[in-house]
C-alpha cells in the first residue's frame, strides 16, 4: 500500500482553481510548508480554504493570499495579517469564523461518516444564526454538520510510505482530524520512513487516511512569537 | 487604590483549588500561572493541544513545535501530554476543565459575556473562546471595570456582539470582585484595596447588589 | 458443481483490487484473506482496531493484547496500526473502507440485508454489523444460495428483521453472482461451474434477471 | 495532580448498587479484571453495564453475571455466555443492543461533550425504531445520544501518577473513549510509572480524564479464541 508520490509537484496533481481545500495546523505550527509553496506556484485561484488560522503577511497561508489566490477563508482566528485585514475590508475576501472547537469537531465529522452533531458552542449568539437550535437535559445546543473538501493538506513528523503519521509536539492541533477528511489526503513529513519502522502502538494518523506522502525538501518552521526566560 | 493587571491576575490566582486543569486566556488571565498560591497543584490546558504547560523557554531552547493557544513558545513539564484539536475541546465541551479564566469587553448582569468582535472593526475571530464559554461550569472574566472611555464593562445588557450567554459566574476586575447570581445581577464581593464601594457602584452601569460591608482584597505584593 | 465455502472465497478474492482496504466478516468472509490475487495489494481491517492483519500466530507466540474482531488471536504486518474503537468505525462510517464482505441470512431484491436476529431465538447482537452495513458503498454478501431447509435466501422481501436497507451490490453464493441493481432485482452475472441457469432460477425466490449468455465463474483450484 | 490510590478496594470506593457503569475492553482483551474482581467482591447489584461485550461464563462480565449483579446490559454483542443467553431469555436480565460503532461513538460523545449526533448505522431497522431520523445529501440518518454513566472503568498498558494513559495492541478498543466519559474514571494498569516516563507524543488518554489509577496486582489476560499456525 505504497502511497509515496516523487515530489511535491505529485503530491498536489489535481488541485484546481475553485476548490475547498482543508489546510493542517496552528498558527505557523504544524503547516505544510511545501504544498503551500507549490499551491503559489501552481497559481491556482477562487480557493475556499479550511484553516484554524490564515498565516501571517509574508508565512504559511498569507503567501497565497499575498497572490489573492484565496477567495473564502474557513477560520476561528485571522488576526496578524495586514494583507488579510485589506481584502476582508475591502471585501474582495469572503471570511467565515467559527468557533475552533466547532471547526475541530466539524473536521473530525467530515472524516468519521458523522453528517451533523450538537454543540453548545456559539448558542445565542450570531454563530448560531440561521442554525438549528435544540435543548438536551435542559442546556440549549447548535446543530453543525460535516465539510465537503476535495483536498486535505497535512503536515507531519514522520510518517512511513503506508501515510502512517506520527505529529510532533502542539504541530497535531488539526492535522490528524483534516487529515481523515479529504477526498485525497496529502501528507507532507519531516521524515520519511519504512513501513515497521513506527511503532504500531504510536501512530496518530493510521495510513488508511492518506492518499499521498512525500518527504519536504526543507522546512522553516517559522516561529510566530517567540517568547524566552532568562537563564540566571 | 485600583489594581493593575497583576493585581487582578493574583486575586484570580486564589481562587484556583487543588488538583484543578485550568484554561486561561491570553492577556491578564496567562499572568496567574505565575501566581499560583503555595501547596496547591493545578494544570494548564491550552487548547492548541498541550497539558502540563510549563514556563517559557530559555533562550535558545525554543521550539518551533511546541506553543500554546497565543502562539508562544513554551516548555512542557514532566507528565505532560500532546494532543489533536478535537480530543483538546473534547476536554472544554467535556467540562474536564475545572476553570476558564478570559478577558471580555462586556460582562451583562445576566452572565452574557462579549468578547470577540467590535462592528466597523477588523475581526479577528472567536478562536476557541465561544467554546469555553458555552462549556465550562466554571468561568471568571478578568477585566478592566472599565473601557478607555471610561464606560462601564459591567451592563445591563451587552452591546456588542455576544459570546456566550448566560454562562459568566464571576467577574475580577481592577475595583471589584463580584458574583453574577443566577437571577441576574453582579452581586459585589470585594473591593481592591482603597477602592470605595461608591466608586464600584459609579463604575457599573449593570445591576449591583450590595450586602453588608464589602471587604478589601487580601493581595500579597 | 455448487462451490463450497472456498469457492465462494476464491470468487470474491477476484474483486480485491490494488489499495483497497477491506473488512472481512466472520465465516465465509475469512477464508477470502487466504486467495488474494497475484501482483495486487490489500489491507485487512479489522473493526476492533487494527490496520495491516497478518496470520495467525504461530503456536506458542499468541498475544491475549493481538486479536480480531472474531477475537482470534493474530499477528500484525510490518506498517500495522492499532487503534481506538471510536477512530475504527470512523473509518467504516467515513468510507475510508473499499470493501465490505459479510454473510447475510437474507439478501431482498432491493438489497436489504438481515443477518443479525432470528425471532424467537437467542440473539447475539449486531456487532458491528449495521454500520458496515450502512456506511460502505462496496459490500458484498457471501452466503450459501438457500438456507438449511432447501429454502431460497434471496428475496422478494427480507423476512427477518435487517441489518440495512437498500445497501447490498452484489451476492456471492455457491450458485451464483448477482448484481443487486439500483431499481431493484438480482442480475445473474456468472453460474457456478456446472451449475445451470434453471438450478439459479429455482433456487432465487427473489425477481431474477438473466440476459443473454450466463458465463461460468473461473475458479482456479 | 497525583491521581494514585492505593488498591482496587480504594479505587473501587462509591461503587454502588443501580449504578451505570461503562466498562472498557473487546472480548476478553483489554478488560479491568482487577475492578471486575472488587465489583464481586462488593456485591453491588442492579447494574446497568455499559461494555462491548458480556465476558464469558468464567471470565469477565461473566463474573458479575453469575451473582445475578447486573440488571441491564448495553453491549454490541453477547455470545459466547450461557449463563448471560439463560438471564435474558428468562428476562431477569435486561438487554440494549446497540451497533459497535454506534456505541463507541456514544462514548465518544459523552466524554467530548456532545449531547447527540448522526449516524446511518441502523437506519430502517430495529435500532432506529423510536429514534428520530432525518436526511443528509440525500441519506438517511439516525440521532443518537450521549450516555450518563456514574463510572467508567478501564484498563491500560502503562500509565502514570497523573493518570496518563497508553494501551498496548487491540486492547485499546473501547478504553480511551469511555475513560473520557466517566464523571468518575478508574483506570487498572500494568505498569504504573513516574511522570514523565511516557512519551507526552504518545499518551492516547491524557490524565484529564482519569480520577483514579493503580497497578493492577495480577492479569490473566486470558485469550477466548486461540488460533495459531503450525511451524513448517
Amino acid at each position: 500500500m505504497n502511497k509515496v508520490v516523487a515530489n511535491v509537484k505529485e503530491a498536489c496533481e489535481g488541485l484546481e482553481s475553485g476548490m475547498t481545500i482543508m489546510l493542517g495546523g496552528f498558527g505557523l505550527c504544524g503547516i505544510p510548508e511545501n504544498c503551500i509553496a507549490q499551491m503559489v506556484n501552481l497559481g491556482i485561484n477562487d480557493l475556499t480554504c479550511i484553516s484554524n488560522n490564515a498565516g501571517v503577511d509574508d508565512f504559511g497561508l498569507g503567501f497565497l493570499l499575498q497572490g489573492r489566490q484565496i477567495k473564502k477563508m474557513i477560520s476561528s482566528y485571522v488576526g496578524e495579517n495586514d494583507e488579510f485585514e485589506r481584502q476582508m475590508l475591502s471585501g474582495e475576501l469572503d471570511v467565515e469564523l467559527i468557533p475552533q472547537g466547532t471547526l475541530a469537531e466539524r473536521c473530525r465529522a467530515t472524516g468519521a461518516g458523522i453528517p451533523a452533531f450538537y454543540t453548545p458552542a456559539g448558542f445565542g449568539t450570531e454563530v448560531a444564526e440561521g442554525k438549528e437550535t435544540r435543548e438536551f437535559n435542559g442546556k440549549m445546543y447548535v446543530l453543525e454538520k460535516a465539510f465537503e473538501p476535495d483536498f486535505a493538506i497535512v503536515k507531519a513528523w514522520k510518517g512511513d510510505t503506508q501515510g502512517n503519521l506520527i505529529y510532533k509536539g502542539t504541530a497535531r492541533n488539526f492535522n490528524p482530524m483534516m487529515a481523515s477528511a479529504g477526498k485525497i489526503t496529502i501528507a507532507e513529513v519531516e521524515e520519511l520512513v519504512a513501513p515497521g519502522q513506527l511503532d504500531p502502538n504510536q501512530i496518530h494518523t493510521p495510513g488508511i487516511f492518506v492518499q499521498r506522502i512525500f518527504q519536504g525538501e526543507k522546512y522553516e518552521k517559522r516561529i510566530e512569537q517567540r517568547t524566552v526566560r532568562i537563564k540566571g | 487604590m485600583a489594581l493593575d493587571k497583576k493585581g487582578i491576575a493574583k486575586r484570580i490566582a486564589q481562587e484556583l483549588r487543588d488538583g484543578w486543569y485550568v484554561n486561561l486566556g491570553i492577556g491578564i488571565p496567562t499572568l496567574i500561572a505565575n501566581y499560583i498560591p503555595q501547596g496547591i497543584e493545578v494544570e494548564f490546558q491550552s487548547e492548541n493541544g498541550i497539558l502540563g504547560m510549563g514556563p517559557f523557554p530559555y533562550d535558545g531552547e525554543e521550539d518551533a513545535d511546541l506553543i500554546n493557544a497565543g502562539k508562544q513558545t513554551i516548555t512542557a513539564l514532566p507528565g505532560a501530554v500532546y494532543f489533536d484539536s478535537a480530543l483538546s475541546f473534547a476536554m472544554i465541551r467535556g467540562q474536564h476543565v475545572q476553570l476558564t479564566v478570559l478577558g471580555a469587553m462586556e460582562v451583562s448582569e445576566n452572565g452574557d459575556i462579549a468578547n470577540w468582535k467590535i462592528p466597523g472593526r477588523m475581526v479577528k475571530g472567536m478562536g476557541g473562546a465561544m467554546d469555553l464559554v458555552a462549556s465550562a461550569e466554571n468561568i471568571i472574566v478578568a477585566m478592566m471595570h472599565t473601557n478607555k472611555k471610561g464606560e462601564s464593562k459591567l451592563l445591563p445588557n451587552c452591546t456588542l456582539p455576544l459570546t456566550g450567554v448566560s454562562c459568566i459566574k464571576k467577574v475580577v476586575t481592577n475595583l471589584a470582585v463580584l458574583d453574577v447570581l443566577p437571577e441576574g445581577g453582579f452581586k459585589l464581593i470585594e473591593r481592591a484595596p482603597g477602592v470605595s464601594v461608591d466608586e464600584i457602584i459609579a463604575a457599573t452601569s449593570g445591576k449591583l447588589l450590595i450586602e453588608g460591608e464589602i471587604p478589601e482584597m487580601v493581595i500579597e505584593e
